[in-house]
């Protein structure tokens, strides 16, 4: 089948994380949206790597898989640390630091 | 300009879509906002914030999602390792012991620092 | 049943590791690695001496090697990396930052009950736990395996061939970031709000990256620099795929350098983060994530540089602009210092668009200049205080100038040289970046570039108008007796910002000899 | 030339820019003095360093040391003048090669220093002043307890204005430039604790900054048309490029020295300068910096000369000032004030002249070394003044000062002899000369001229016998005495320098012919008979004269400034009917004009400064808006930019 069609699928994976992380409060559903649009590229470069017929993209797909879960390991760390402080994950509450 | 067309379009269809997608579930769901919703997991296990050492950092939750990504790295390598390892020869042993090695780094970490204690 | 023939896999030809290239960055991650072993082993009390030896250790000796290996060069790790004039240079900047901030982040003296870093990050703020811990003098000496991994992902970063490289790099650069931001010991909860700002717009912007790297693969069949290169030259008609590939890594890079409309987490990061971290942050990163987007421009992307020009022409024009004018109704230090660097961050872009080896040394010294004076600026700010804490709203600078005349003279030396004053570093730097570009015939750009400069350069004067010419509030402000460390960080900002700017000829020859990179 | 021609690899660079000193001479060659003019610049640098490091330690002493090291520089300063005038003509152009700044063939910028007859001539007269203004300061600042700060910053100015002098491209000279201005703005806010001072300070720095904002432009912008910065280079190649450019280029300089010399429109900081020591106000804000404009039009006389559009400019500037300063000064009653106008007034006269073109140049030096002699012996005159009244800056409270102070009232005369224009004294000769010349060029130019001499006679009578003759009029705890012959001393050399520079230049040392080289001498034809003109002139300034004779010397003069009428005796008011006339003619307009200058001071210029800062800061706070502190808003803000970028690309590959 056309691989275009996993490119189109990857975009619509990567807007839909975009728009989660915009529409979202809960911090860590923006948190897995972001992960939403690394997986997403992580879709393009396998099906980029079949279409080029090199292995580089798969390859790549492992890295960005470890990367991500490092993020996840940090970006958990600092949410639950802002959590135990407010009791709560809503990304807005944190707005002291502004003009 | 009609070097962007595929581009635009696949912009467009993502777009489309999951604004469609998004705005189809704000309108259809259920709109019942309440704490749960805030809280740092929907799933139920409410973090006890008061826990035991007064307010110290329940790490038990994200200590599991480390160890799970220390070991879930280690096969993740290992595996591409092991297909080509004898082409890779010694370099290859050395590469993949020291990888290891530094996987063991946090996990000494963690086990160390009581992370692997259930009370 | 059809049976596979069994074919022999191609071979492999292992890369070989060039140490003496490679030294420098396998030093400090080393010494990264047997940092968090001695968090796991050795006992507290011990801990932090051990972590400063280890600390100064690498970064010196890493220095050490990469003066040793200036002018050699090559490509390294099977052409993942390339050290080459540009990385090795851009490697000693970092690294000298690097110390300067290390010497401010061992800082002891200021904070009446510690360092600057929380007791316990992991203690939540205003609970018993942190108060127990706070008496009883606890460190949280994580912060330099940390800081160590943070440098050497800058040192990575702009020295990475491929986009994965340069992905990976960028990452370890910023995840020990977001948790330092995190862990300043006054003022918690505005810590740990800017450590979740920039996490969770650091992640999105990575995204983007790693998007926009996986349009280009798509496009090039490779994420080798020199690949892209090369199939840019030869598709001489318009790819979507590389167009669109080009804006989202755009998107990736410019966040880090903090460029507008990429710049909001900047302020607030800034005065949310333990200022030692801030400018190590604000010096560090800078020059590493504009390394790396010379490198991209200059290497992969030269081939199609009249379609990102233009967008670089905007954004470049936007971010000196707005840093400016923003920096002028800020009545915070850092805040200023903040959107300071958001507008030297407008001004460096002027020698990425020129896209000459002009353009890259004068940029290579300009950042080196920046992030000396950054460090130094910041370590200042760290010393004005009162109970609560550091003291950054500029109201209560007032008349520092009059009650300790060397911080200020050294604050006043730093403002200058960001406002590009001559016989500073930074009049150089701004003037050499200025001089690529219109050499590179962006005359109007430049015009403009000075224009936006006129205006920071009333901002920076009204600091200095604070500090030296009102009256100082009661018995001016309170300024806190540093140790050696920090004395020494500041003196040698001061110092190196006064040199280079009576003589730079030796650095600017050196830059100007690095002003090629290897593809 | 243009940039691309630059670009040459650091290898193909040649060892020392020689080509960059075509035309001169290197100092070695030169050989005798020249090799050490460094010192010019070294020696006060030095005392400055030595005082401002060795803290209280220096206090004992500093204040000789500072004395010392001017002088040192005015001794070297003769003997390179003897040796210069020595030489033959084409080896007078010297310039010692320091270090350079080269990057790449990108810029390459000798830092050398560059002394011809024209640098010569201010050198003499900044060394030469300064060092006199420094002796008068020791008796001056005698009780002050910061004078070892003063000292120092003192001696940081000479050096700066030096350096600003001997520069040999406009990059250096732009660090003078800032130089200048910073030690400047130390002394004028020298007295903190006088907030006036503190404002004034302020004022004049910002005003500054908006004429070094111009001369950054200029700089830049040379960069951009010619590749380069030193002088010879620009002016080799300022032929070569476009009209437009050297508009710009000249403006931009136009910019800067407005600014620095107080000129239309941003004059008004000189007035407030005057908050500071009198000794400043006579070196800084008389004789040197303010004249530094001047200098920079005269020194760039190659782009002005092809650039009509900003020469004009610079004739209207000087038009405007001239007439504007000459009417403040009459309106003003503090002495100081009154001779801040003035020097407006005679630095416009030097803009006029420069505006004419190679007619003018020589003749606006001319007129600024005679000025530097003549305002400095007033300034310090009026101080003396000040010294002795207990720092009482009224005029309306002085009066019949000369039987008490005779040497300082001496030299008041003389400095008065020396500005009015009485031949044979020093503007009968410099004045005239740009008076002739403004006539020769253009004619309005030359009516306006003639005018500002007859207002300089009325102020300069109004001040002398408002001060030293009439009666009486101090306040109880006045108890007038002469100054220490430390402070008159200075104040007589400079007023043998006020009494016969003119002669001595005119007669003795051709200065035109000395500056020929440099600025290039245009004759010009006068439209009407040479002596004519002289005796027009002539009467008009008696005119001046006689008329503010009657006035202040032989009728009494009110303590109170005349508004104030309604409110005095009949006796007062019917001296005060008099008072009113002249008030009506020249006064009022005066006082109407400062107020209309203050006004459009506020409203215009701090609308091209803090109101422009305040627009922008409007704009600021506009765009800090977008700063909610919200995590989404700044993701949003960021797509947007993404979105910009993408469609930046679209239009970029359309066009």
């Amino acid at each position: 089948m056309d691989p275009g069609n996993y490119i189109i699928l990857s975009s619509i994976l990567f807007c839909i994380g975009a728009l989660g992380v915009l529409l979202r409060r809960n911090a860590i559903v923006v948190f897995m949206s972001v992960e939403l649009m690394l997986n997403a590229a992580n879709l393009a470069f396998v099906t980029f790597a079949r279409m080029h017929g090199n292995l580089e993209g798969q390859a790549i797909a492992f890295f960005v898989m470890i990367v991500a879960a490092a993020e996840v390991v940090v970006g958990l760390a600092i949410i639950m640390t802002i959590f135990r402080t407010r009791r709560s994950v809503s990304i807005d509450e944190p707005h002291l630091l502004r003009n | 300009m009609n070097v962007y067309i595929p581009l635009l379009t696949l912009a467009g269809l993502g777009m489309l879509f999951a604004l469609f997608s998004v705005s189809v579930t704000s309108l259809t769901g259920p709109k019942r906002y309440n704490r749960a919703k805030v809280d740092a997991y929907e799933c139920g296990i409410e973090p006890t914030p008061q826990a035991v050492g007064g307010g110290r950092f329940p790490v038990k939750y994200y200590l599991t999602a480390m160890m799970f990504i220390i070991f879930d790295l280690e096969i993740v390598f290992l595996y591409p390792w092991a297909v080509a390892s004898d082409q890779l020869g010694l370099f290859g042993l050395a590469a993949i012991m020291l990888f290891l090695f530094n996987l063991t780094v946090p996990f000494v970490y963690e086990w160390r620092r009581g992370g692997l204690e259930w009370d | 049943m059809i049976i596979l023939p069994l074919v022999e896999p191609p071979p492999i030809e292992l890369p070989e590791l060039d140490w003496l290239l490679l030294g420098p960055m396998a030093l400090v991650l080393g010494a990264a690695v047997v940092g968090v072993m001695v968090e796991a082993f050795a006992p507290r009390s011990s801990r932090r001496t051990i972590q400063l030896v280890l600390t100064f250790g690498s970064l010196i000796g890493a220095f050490v090697l990469v003066v040793l290996a200036a002018g050699s060069g090559g490509p390294v790790m099977a052409s993942a990396a390339v050290i080459d004039g540009p990385a090795l240079f851009l490697q000693g900047g970092i690294l000298l930052v690097a110390l300067l901030a290390a010497l401010t982040m061992a800082e002891r003296h200021v904070d009446p009950s510690g360092d600057a870093f929380a007791a316990r990050a992991s203690a939540m703020p205003g609970s018993e736990d942190e108060r127990q811990f706070t008496a009883r003098g606890y460190l949280q000496t994580e912060v330099w395996p940390l800081f160590l991994f943070a440098v050497g992902g800058m040192m990575l970063f702009p020295a990475s061939n491929d986009l994965l490289t340069m992905f990976v790099a960028l990452e370890i650069m910023s995840l020990p970031l977001y948790l330092l931001a995190g862990m300043a010991r006054r003022r918690r909860l505005l810590s740990q709000e800017s450590a979740l700002k920039y996490f969770l717009l650091g992640a999105f912007s990575s995204a983007f990256f790693l998007y926009g790297a996986a349009l280009v693969y798509g496009f090039a069949g490779t994420v080798n620099l020199g690949g892209i290169a090369d199939a840019v030259t030869a598709q001489p008609q318009m790819s979507g795929l590389l167009l669109g590939g080009i804006a989202m890594i755009a998107v990736g890079m410019l966040f880090k350098v903090a460029a507008v409309p990429f710049h909001s987490w900047a302020p607030d990061v800034y005065q949310g983060a333990p200022t030692p971290v801030t400018g190590f942050m604000a010096a560090g990163v800078k020059v590493a994530a504009f390394g790396a987007l010379l490198r991209l421009m200059y290497v992969a992307f030269a081939g199609s540089e009249w379609d990102w020009r233009p967008a670089f022409w905007v954004i470049a024009a936007l971010t000196f602009f707005v840093g400016s004018i923003v920096a002028l109704v800020q009545s915070d230090i850092k805040r200023m210092l903040a959107y300071s660097s958001i507008a030297h961050a407008g001004f460096l872009l002027l020698g990425v668009i020129a896209v000459t080896p002009e353009g890259l040394a004068a940029t290579m010294f300009y950042l080196v200049t920046y992030g000396l004076a950054t460090v130094g600026a910041f370590g200042v700010v760290m010393l004005v205080r009162d109970d609560t804490g550091e003291n950054t709203a500029m109201e209560n600078w007032r008349g520092l100038g009059r009650t300790h005349p060397w911080l200020a003279g050294a604050f006043a030396l730093f403002l200058l040289s960001f406002a590009g004053i001559p016989l500073t570093a930074g009049f150089i730097g701004k003037f050499s970046v200025f001089a690529a570009a219109a050499a590179a015939g962006e005359g109007w750009l430049v015009l403009l570039a000075v224009l936006a400069s006129a205006i920071a350069a009333f901002f920076y004067i009204r600091v200095v108008v604070v500090m030296f010419f009102s009256d100082p509030v009661g018995d001016g402000p309170a300024v806190a007796v540093p140790s050696w460390f920090t004395r020494t960080a500041i003196a040698f900002g001061a110092a190196a910002t006064l040199v280079l700017g009576i003589f730079p000829q030796p650095v600017l020859e050196w830059a100007a000899q690095a002003d090629i990179f290897i593809r | 030339m243009n940039l691309t021609s630059l670009q040459l690899p650091l290898s193909e660079l040649p060892e020392e820019p020689v080509e960059a000193l075509t035309g001169t001479l290197p100092a070695e060659a030169a050989g005798g003095y020249f090799p050490y003019m460094w010192l010019l610049v070294a020696l006060p640098a030095f005392g400055a360093l030595v005082l401002l490091v060795g803290g209280k330690r220096t206090n004992a002493w500093g204040h000789l040391l500072a004395c010392l090291l001017p002088i040192g520089s005015f001794v070297l300063a003769c003997l390179l003048l003897a040796q210069m005038m020595g030489a033959p003509v084409e080896d007078r152009l010297v310039t010692l090669e320091m270090w350079d700044w080269t990057f790449a063939g990108m810029f390459d910028v000798p830092f050398a220093l560059r002394l011809d007859q024209l640098s010569m001539v201010f050198v003499m007269l900044i060394s030469g002043v300064g060092s006199l203004i420094h002796i008068y300061s020791i008796g001056y600042m005698a009780e002050d307890p910061d004078r070892r700060k003063f000292f120092a910053y003192l001696n940081l100015f000479v050096a700066a204005m030096l350096l600003l002098v001997l520069a040999n491209n406009y990059l250096l000279l732009y660090v003078g430039w800032e130089g200048v201005g910073l030690a400047s703005y130390l002394l004028i806010g020298f007295w903190q604790y006088k907030s006036s001072a503190a404002v004034a300070a302020k004022k004049a720095f910002v005003m500054n900054r908006v004429g070094d904002v111009g001369l950054s432009v200029a700089v830049m912008l040379m960069f951009v048309t010619f590749g380069t910065v030193t002088f010879e280079q620009v002016f080799a190649a300022a032929p070569e490029a476009g009209d437009t450019a050297l508009n710009l280029i000249g403006l931009a300089l136009l910019l800067a020295a407005v600014g620095k010399s107080a000129q239309f429109p941003l004059q008004a900081w000189l007035l407030d300068a005057m908050e500071g020591p009198t000794p400043v106000s006579a070196l800084i804000h008389a004789a040197t910096m303010v004249t530094a404009g001047v200098y920079l039009i005269v020194r760039s006389n190659a782009i002005f000369d092809l650039a009509s559009i900003a020469v004009t400019a610079v004739l209207a500037v000087g038009i405007i000032t001239m007439v504007a300063g000459a009417v403040i000064a009459c309106a003003k009653d503090e002495i100081k004030k009154s001779l801040a106008g003035s020097t407006m007034s005679q630095i416009g006269y030097m803009f006029v002249a420069a505006g004419l073109g190679p007619a003018g140049y020589v003749f606006a030096i001319f007129h600024l070394l005679m000025h530097g002699m003549f305002k400095a012996d007033l300034f310090l005159s009026a101080g003396s003044v000040m010294h002795g009244m207990k720092d009482e800056k009224n005029m309306r409270f002085y009066g019949a000062l000369r039987k008490v102070m005779l040497v300082t009232t001496i030299a008041f005369i003389c400095g008065f002899l020396g500005i009015s224009g009485l031949p044979p004294f020093d503007s009968f000769f410099s004045k005239d000369d740009i008076i002739k010349a403004a006539l020769g060029t253009n004619w309005f130019a030359g009516v306006a001229a003639i005018a500002a001499a007859g207002l300089t006679a009325f102020y300069m009578t109004r001040m002398l016998s408002m001060t030293f003759f009439g009666d009486k009029r101090w306040k109880e705890e006045a108890d007038p005495h002469e100054s220490p012959s430390v402070m008159t001393v200075p104040m007589l050399l400079l007023s043998v320098g006020a009494l016969f520079g003119g002669l001595f230049f005119v007669y003795v040392g051709d200065i035109v012919g000395w500056l020929d080289p440099i600025t290039g001498y245009q004759p010009f034809v006068l439209p009407i008979n040479d002596t004519v003109l002289e005796i027009v002139t002539l009467v008009v300034v008696l005119t001046g004269i006689t008329l503010a004779w009657r006035q202040y010397a032989s009728r009494p003069v009110p303590q109170q400034p005349p508004q104030q009428v309604s409110v005095f005796t009949t006796a007062a008011r019917n001296s005060l009917y008099d008072d009113a006339f002249n008030e009506a003619v020249f006064m009022r307009p005066g006082q109407y004009l400062t107020r209309w200058l203050v006004w459009f001071d506020n409203q215009v210029v701090d609308g091209a400064v803090r109101g422009i800062a305040s627009k922008v800061s409007g704009a600021g706070e506009q765009v800090k808006r977008l700063q909610t502190g919200f995590a989404r808003s700044y993701a949003l803000l960021m797509v947007g930019g993404a979105v910009l970028i993408g469609v930046v690309f679209v239009v970029a590959r359309w066009l």
